[in-house]
């Protein structure tokens, strides 16, 4: 067997010393999102894809089948060995991707981390959709809202592990706490692991065990909904208020029909925009991603970096966009 | 040739050599269409993230595979493991790592153990759903340890040297986790072929009741197997979380059908009697070489899965189609030696 | 054997039956989770759980059929996404959306109209594509003498690789089905929801299928003892083929059933399912080596896998309680199995004692 | 008599399986109406033949004539479609299934008109041919929890069912009570006289002398002749069996009894046996017999360890013993030539060597390894001891014949140099060579001190080899004869069930 192992690496050897590798090549940058077939991440590519026109850098985007840590260490231990200029990454695990990403900045790659942040170790730059506190307050003010400013509401998020859905309900008690809205009750948050099968179980189960049930909020694409889908098929549209983040091309229908009254989400396309922005910048040495600093990003404009909470470094791409039944025809083809 | 053929060591050779073949034609394919990236040394950096996890996963299931058994929760024992691990670490105040590690491997032997226990005492339920349910038992017990933390930093000579460093060998960068497999295989290759242990668990692979009658304690066996299954899980888990710098309980999911199909892809039977670590070895640098192969040229998650379906498949197949042809000249061949008489 | 001297009482005979140990567990179940929140014990919520468990009780009665052949098949989640999404591009490509206008109580309203390829003809599409799938397992088991585990393990990875292919990656969203579609999960007819009706709908041709005719009783032969099989002449890939073509049709059928209650159609549909299908299979008393199990069963037992699911996310756990969830889950599922083993060997041996040597 | 038109014609039939050849140029004629017993020693051919003829194998040679035309049995259907039954020695039973469904399996009972079965008249159909049977079987009782004699019963009931111009039954009275027997019989002067055409596997010559009319002997395979039944006696077809006569056959026995090794007290096991009491003395050979589905196999598998019993003591060499596993059994000295030497005794796809070696794998370690050299020396050692017919140590064991593989099960037991051994059933379908050599072991061994518990059907057997016979009927000993007192009709009305426990069964409940 050894025989034959050696006799195997001398032939690879051979066939690999025909290749001789350089010339000057464009800025290759390699995307790394949370999950493939994802229609958000889709529009993010196509964010991408319109700075690549403006800039003329390369890039390749791939995300794990699963959403899982260890898809996408492999996948970017696939662009380390393709020796790509910078990496653009949703993080699944916002820890679980620094080590691998330590190793890649050592060999020089930058890397920038946008949608879902990874720890300030593992990155040189975060690009935030926007702030997170924001992000929380405006869901529980359109709640507030459209509850009338009293009963029980409840929370669906996405997996009880997704720091940034953690980090928006954090925000979103620390809201609450506020006295305008000492009459609202937060019942429970339940998690639907991002499946819309159990998503929907869960809000089946809100609607089941909280029969005064006001309202609900869903800070998750997948949850938001299959919120709706629930609401709905109890022909509880209007009765229960829902709000949350979610996709117009998904929820169009919801918004029309009332179900959901208003929603949120940012701009997927300009967040890839600026990130491959972003990413071009470091590579080309312009900036080194430390706060104070600025960049231009093209139609949106310069962005400034700023000091995070968690120590690194962020830049903002917008305040969540409010959707509402006017205005999501113009959205609901876009993403 | 037949009778060559038809001997147990002859036949586990000629599964080597199919998979030899095949290591050759993808590394011969790839390194045409990734000229600058499908060398040597990077493929040996790649290594980390193909051969070493589920390389011990799969050294662990193989065993359970031979008894003709199957265990689909070493991906949550690997979780609950390093849990157990990083908690104890990171948690208990100056607990050496050293006894965290030791705590690990602990971990992993019970919850084996506990899959051990309850396939030999239930032989009437499949060990599918009893390892089934055990699954969701570890990993929610990790995620009551965890909730929705993850628990990191490791000593550095662990999350940065074991995780990413390499030695310098003939002028190769080889990983230092490649190197602990690499150590480790022969071990293992001696005792499951060499050993009497060994033996007698492909004896109660092969016919449980016949090697039962021989005297063979195959309950005991049955545990044993189980407990080290839980072992070899838990040291991938390690491995894994050497490269991951945290820990999360959602660590290596789905991990228990890639070392299965690296298992069957070596040449084990999941009728059990099967099984040969070198052609685990070699099944694990065929996966390392086609996946990153895959990942290279087309870069995209689901058609790495499917191709591995086929040749997962395709490899099972094949000798079947080829042990029905050999049977069929068999008795072609009496049949001209009987016209002759 | 004379009946009489196997039947010491009525009760103990009633206890004979493996289903009564599943009545007991569910009873279990649902007093327990009662306590902690009444809404669970509410008839409408029973009602949720079949409807919830319908999807996985068809799957369940497929998965019988391979089990009962002494075969088995983890593909069946891919099944269900290949043959939906196939079924799914169909729609979206064929969906024409009109704007009508409607007057509700005096207002005048828009409504979209949205029709695309018949219904039936998607029904068709999906159950045929999965019982294409369903075949290629079949004959990689039965003449390619492929182990099942191994054959649909790889079959699995295939099919997922097929169907984000055909899909190229894109998920088909409640703006791209038609409304028959949509309905198909919401219609509700006597009460009950279509997903019931189609699960009964299924039980019933499963049960003659498997009682009254010939086919459906070589399956309990061939997996009861295959060499008696073939000494009668029984051809057992024949059957072990057609067991995992109907499991295939169902997986169909199930998919369809699945993406129209979402409303919505990933490549990466019920990944895992099958493992919860293969355990409600056990739980109700289908025996993995074959020859051994019950229509009646399997429903039973997939209702306890519905009833544990349903429980968790009634359970009203909140805050750091959420953790616990699947460790519950873990245990329950492990101790339904391990008591009905204990129900069953008790039966056993009460036969044995009144065996005669 | 001769001019009776030929209902079956099977010429210069031969079967290979790898490594053997079952028949080779065997024939045999069947006239209409007509008992034809086909006897010959265990592995002589005859359930093979039996098998070509029915198309669960094909022949590899020789051609069949079915009333003159010739036909090929592709499968067992077309067989059956041909009206040709059988009711197979080993039982072809589905546990799972109801008893109704085991004998109508095939070809089902369907409702009118329609494509479905009917299970009222599946049921009642079944009732009336037990009946006719003179049993009380209930059809819808589970097969799985039946006794082997019952089970056989149905078997018997299945090929009647088919009302079958040929109609093979293959030992069908190895488990049934006299009563039962006399039943089957006279069913099959009925069928006789009705032109039907009966071939008889029987090990009993008194019933074939009562039933048959011609008798065609086979050996190793081969054909030796056939004749009209008038034309014979037991000695010329024991010795057309055999290929010589008794006496040259069984070794002579010359070993002293010792003192007793092991004791047997009152073991019982729910459901199989009952207050099994006896004792084994060294350098005895003890013969244990009854018939199939007595309790033999059960009691030698609780003393061997392979189940537990649930009352009784074990005491070997004087003192009591628990014997847990057959681990341990091997320990306390206890080993077992088990029953079905392919699913019990070998690991079929191994090699020689590698199956000898397995039961004392320690003594070929060397520094915690094994040890190839000692292995291979020990496989050599064994193979020559008791001349194994095979190229070398490493041939595998599915290729060898039945009675080389029994050698090597036996080597297997004698590594492990246990001092009482249990051999069940050690000639079954093993050549006559073979036999004879085994029997020559079993002395030799009870010659060095060894005891030996045979387990046996063949009455030969244990009236030439054994200094003490056990009799056992429905789970009990219900006769010990010394060798002095053995004789064939009284071991057999020993062994014959009393007919009134096998009315409702009420009282064994």
């Amino acid at each position: 067997m050894k025989k034959t192992l050696s006799l195997l690496l001398a032939l690879v050897m051979l066939l690999s010393l025909a290749s001789v590798a350089l010339a000057e090549e464009p800025i290759q940058i390699g995307v790394v999102y949370k999950q493939t077939g994802n229609p958000f991440f889709e529009a993010a590519v196509r964010g991408f894809e319109e700075a690549s026109k403006e800039l003329g850098f390369e890039f390749i985007h791939n995300g794990p089948a699963d959403s899982s840590n260890e898809g996408q260490i492999q996948i970017i231990e696939g662009y380390i060995q393709q020796g790509v200029d910078a990496i653009a990454i949703s993080a699944n695990d916002a820890a679980g991707v620094v080590s691998v990403l330590q190793s890649a900045m050592d060999q020089g790659i930058k890397v920038v981390s946008w949608d879902s942040k990874v720890e300030p170790e593992g990155r040189i730059l975060n690009i935030d959709p926007s702030v997170a506190q924001n992000i929380g307050r405006v869901q529980v003010e359109e709640i507030a809202q459209q509850i009338g400013g009293e009963g029980q509401i409840a929370v669906l998020s996405a997996g009880a592990t997704m720091d940034n859905q953690n980090t928006w309900i954090r925000y979103m008690q620390e809201e609450l706490e506020k006295p305008e809205y000492a009459k609202i009750e937060l019942v429970t948050i339940v998690y639907g692991d991002d499946l819309t099968d159990k998503s929907i179980q869960e809000m089946q189960g809100l609607i089941n065990s909280y029969p005064d049930l006001k309202g609900v909020i869903s800070p998750t694409t997948v949850g938001v909904a299959a919120a709706a889908v629930a609401i709905k098929d109890n022909g509880l549209s209007g009765k229960i208020k829902l709000t949350g983040l979610g996709l117009p091309s998904e929820m169009a229908e919801y918004l029309k029909d009332g179900t959901c009254e208003a929603m949120f989400l940012w701009n997927p396309i300009d967040l890839g925009y600026c990130a491959a922005y972003a990413s071009v910048a470091l590579v080309k040495g312009e900036i080194t991603g430390a706060a104070g600093e600025s960049f231009a990003a093209g139609r949106l404009g310069d962005k400034e970096i700023m000091e995070a909470s968690d120590g690194g470094s962020f830049t903002l791409v917008g305040d969540p966009f409010r959707f509402t039944p006017e205005n999501i025809d113009d959205w609901k083809e876009v993403y | 040739m037949e009778r060559m053929i038809s001997r147990l060591p002859k036949w586990m050779r000629r599964w080597e050599w199919i998979l030899v073949i095949l290591i050759l034609l993808v590394f011969a394919l790839f390194s045409r269409l990734q000229p600058d990236n499908y060398t040597i040394p990077k493929l040996l950096n790649q290594t980390r993230v193909y051969m070493v996890d589920v390389g011990f996963l799969a050294l662990g299931i193989l065993v359970v595979l031979i008894l003709g058994d199957i265990d689909i929760s070493i991906g949550a024992t690997a979780a609950l493991s390093v849990t157990v691990m990083a908690v104890t670490y990171n948690q208990g105040n100056g607990i050496p790592f050293l006894l965290a590690v030791a705590l690990m491997l602990l971990t992993g032997a019970l919850c084996g153990f506990v899959n051990g226990l309850l396939v030999s005492r239930f032989p009437e339920l499949f060990p599918m759903i009893i390892t089934l349910s055990t699954l969701t038992l570890y990993r929610g017990i990790a995620y009551i340890i965890l909730k929705d933390q993850s628990s990191g930093r490791f000593p550095s000579w662990y999350a940065k040297d074991l995780g990413y460093g390499s030695f310098r060998l003939f002028g190769l960068d080889v990983p230092i986790m490649l190197v602990c497999i690499l150590a480790v295989l022969p071990v293992y290759y001696i005792w499951l072929h060499k050993s009497a242990s060994g033996r007698r668990i492909f004896a109660a692979g092969t016919n449980l009741t016949a090697s039962r009658y021989s005297g063979v304690q195959t309950g005991r066996i049955k545990v044993m197997a189980f407990t080290l299954n839980g072992i070899m899980a838990a040291v991938g888990g390690f491995f894994l979380t050497s490269r991951t710098g945290s820990v999360k309980y959602t660590l290596a999911t789905g991990f228990e059908m890639q070392a299965i199909a690296i298992a069957v892809l070596g040449g084990a039977s999941t009728s059990g009697g099967r099984g040969s670590v070198i052609g685990l070895l070699l099944a694990l640098i065929l996966m390392t070489g086609l996946k990153n192969g895959l990942m290279l040229v087309y870069n995209d998650a689901f058609i790495l899965n499917l191709s591995i379906g086929l040749l997962l498949i395709l490899i099972v197949l094949i000798p079947n189609i080829a042990g029905r042809i050999r049977r069929q000249n068999t008795v072609r061949r009496q049949r001209m030696s009987l016209q002759k008489t | 054997m004379p009946e009489k001297t196997r039947k010491p009482g009525a009760l103990s005979a009633l206890f004979k039956q493996r289903e009564v140990g599943l009545f007991i567990i569910l009873a279990v179940l649902f007093l327990l989770v009662g306590l902690r929140n009444p809404a669970f014990t509410t008839g409408s919520n029973a009602l949720f759980i079949l409807e919830d468990t319908a999807i996985m009780m068809i799957l369940a009665l497929g998965m019988l059929c391979v089990l009962l052949v002494g075969s088995i098949d983890i593909s069946i989640a891919a099944i269900m996404a290949l043959s939906t999404m196939t079924a799914g591009i169909v729609m979206k490509q064929n969906l024409n959306i009109t704007e009508i206008q409607v007057v509700t109580d005096g207002v005048m309203g828009s409504a979209t109209l949205r029709e695309s390829t018949p219904l039936i003809l998607l029904v068709i599409i999906g159950m045929g594509v999965g019982a294409l799938c369903g075949a290629l397992n079949g004959l990689l088991i039965a003449y390619g003498r492929v182990l099942p585990i191994v054959a649909t393990l790889g079959m699995q990875y295939i099919l997922y690789g097929v169907s984000h292919v055909v899909s190229d990656g894109q998920a088909v969203y409640r703006k791209d089905m038609p409304d028959s579609f949509i309905n198909l999960s919401r219609q509700a007819f006597l009460g009950l929801n279509s997903k019931i009706w189609f699960m009964l709908v299924v039980f019933a041709v499963m049960f003659l299928f498997l009682t009254y005719s010939r086919q459906g009783r070589y399956l309990y032969a061939v997996g009861s003892n295959r060499e008696s099989a073939a000494m009668s002449g029984i051809k057992s890939p024949r059957a072990t083929l057609i067991a995992h073509i109907i499991m295939g049709m169902l997986a169909g059928l199930a998919g369809l059933l699945y993406a129209s209650r979402d409303t919505k159609i990933t490549q990466d549909m019920a990944m895992g399912y099958e493992m919860y299908i293969i355990a409600s299979c056990v739980i109700g008393g289908v025996s993995v080596s074959g020859g051994r199990g019950k229509a009646v069963g399997v429903l039973l037992g997939a209702l306890t896998m519905g009833v544990i699911n349903n429980a968790l996310t009634m359970l009203r756990l909140t805050g750091n309680s959420e953790f616990w969830k699947k460790a519950i889950q873990g245990a329950l599922i492990l101790a339904a199995v391990v008591i009905n083993v204990i129900i069953q060997r008790s039966k056993e041996r009460r036969v044995l004692r009144d065996r005669r040597i | 008599m001769k001019k009776q038109a030929l209902v079956l014609q099977m010429e210069g039939i031969t079967k290979i399986f790898p490594g053997i050849r079952a028949l080779d140029d065997v024939r045999l004629d069947l006239r209409r109406g007509e008992i034809h017993a086909l006897i010959g020693e265990n592995g002589a051919g005859k359930s093979t033949l039996i098998k070509v003829f029915t198309g669960i194998h094909q022949p590899d040679a020789g051609l069949i004539r079915l009333n003159g035309e010739e036909v090929e049995m592709t499968d067992p259907l077309a067989a059956r479609r041909r009206g040709i039954a059988a009711i197979h020695q080993h039982l072809a039973t589905y546990p799972d299934l109801s008893v109704a469904e085991n004998i109508f399996i095939g070809n089902e009972q369907t409702l009118s008109g329609l494509p479905a079965i009917s299970w009222r008249k599946t049921r009642e159909m079944a009732k009336a041919l037990l009946a006719s049977l003179g049993s009380d079987i209930d059809p819808m009782a589970e097969m799985g929890t039946l006794s082997v004699a019952q089970q056989q019963i149905v078997e018997i009931a299945q090929a009647l069912s088919q009302n079958a111009q040929v109609l093979i039954m293959d030992e069908p009275t190895a488990a049934l009570s006299l009563r039962e027997s006399e039943e089957l019989y006279s069913i099959a002067k009925g069928l006789r006289a009705k032109g039907t055409s009966i071939i008889l596997i029987s090990h009993r010559l008194e019933d074939i002398y009562s039933l048959a009319d011609r008798v065609t002997v086979l050996r190793d395979g081969h054909y030796i002749g056939t004749w009209d039944i008038g034309e014979t006696n037991t000695e010329m077809l024991v010795k057309h069996m055999v290929g010589r006569t008794i006496d040259q056959f069984y070794p002579k026995k010359e070993a002293p009894v010792g003192e007793p090794i092991l004791k047997v007290d009152g073991l019982s096991r729910t459901g199989f046996f009952e207050e099994v009491s006896f004792t084994l003395h060294a350098g005895e050979i003890l013969g244990l017999t009854g018939l199939v589905g007595a309790g033999r196999t059960e009691v030698v598998e609780v003393l061997s360890g392979v189940t537990r019993p649930d009352k009784g003591h074990i005491y070997i060499l004087g003192e009591e013993k628990a014997i847990t596993s057959p681990h341990e059994a091997l320990r306390q000295g206890v080993s077992l030539l088990p029953e079905d030497r392919q699913k019990q005794g070998l690991l079929l796809p191994w090699s020689v060597q590698d199956n000898i070696t397995l039961p004392r794998l320690d003594r070929h370690k060397k520094r915690g390894l094994l040890s190839p050299g000692s292995e291979a020396k020990t496989g050599k050692e064994y193979i020559d001891m008791l001349n194994i017919k095979v190229r070398s140590g490493q041939d595998i064991a599915e290729s060898l014949s039945g009675g080389n593989q029994q050698k090597v099960v036996i080597s297997k037991l004698l590594t492990c140099g246990s001092r009482i051994i249990i051999m069940d059933e050690p000639t079954k379908g093993v050549d006559v060579g073979s036999k004879a050599a085994i029997y020559q072991i079993m002395c030799d061994l009870a010659a060095k001190g060894f005891g030996i518990l045979l387990v046996s059907s063949e009455m030969p057997e244990i009236l030439n080899l054994s200094d003490r016979a056990l009799v056992m009927r429905e789970g009990r000993i219900s006769a010990v004869f010394t060798r002095e007192e053995m004789a064939p009709e009284k071991l057999l009305k020993a062994a014959m069930p009393l007919d009134k426990s096998r009315k409702g069964s009420a009282e064994y409940a």
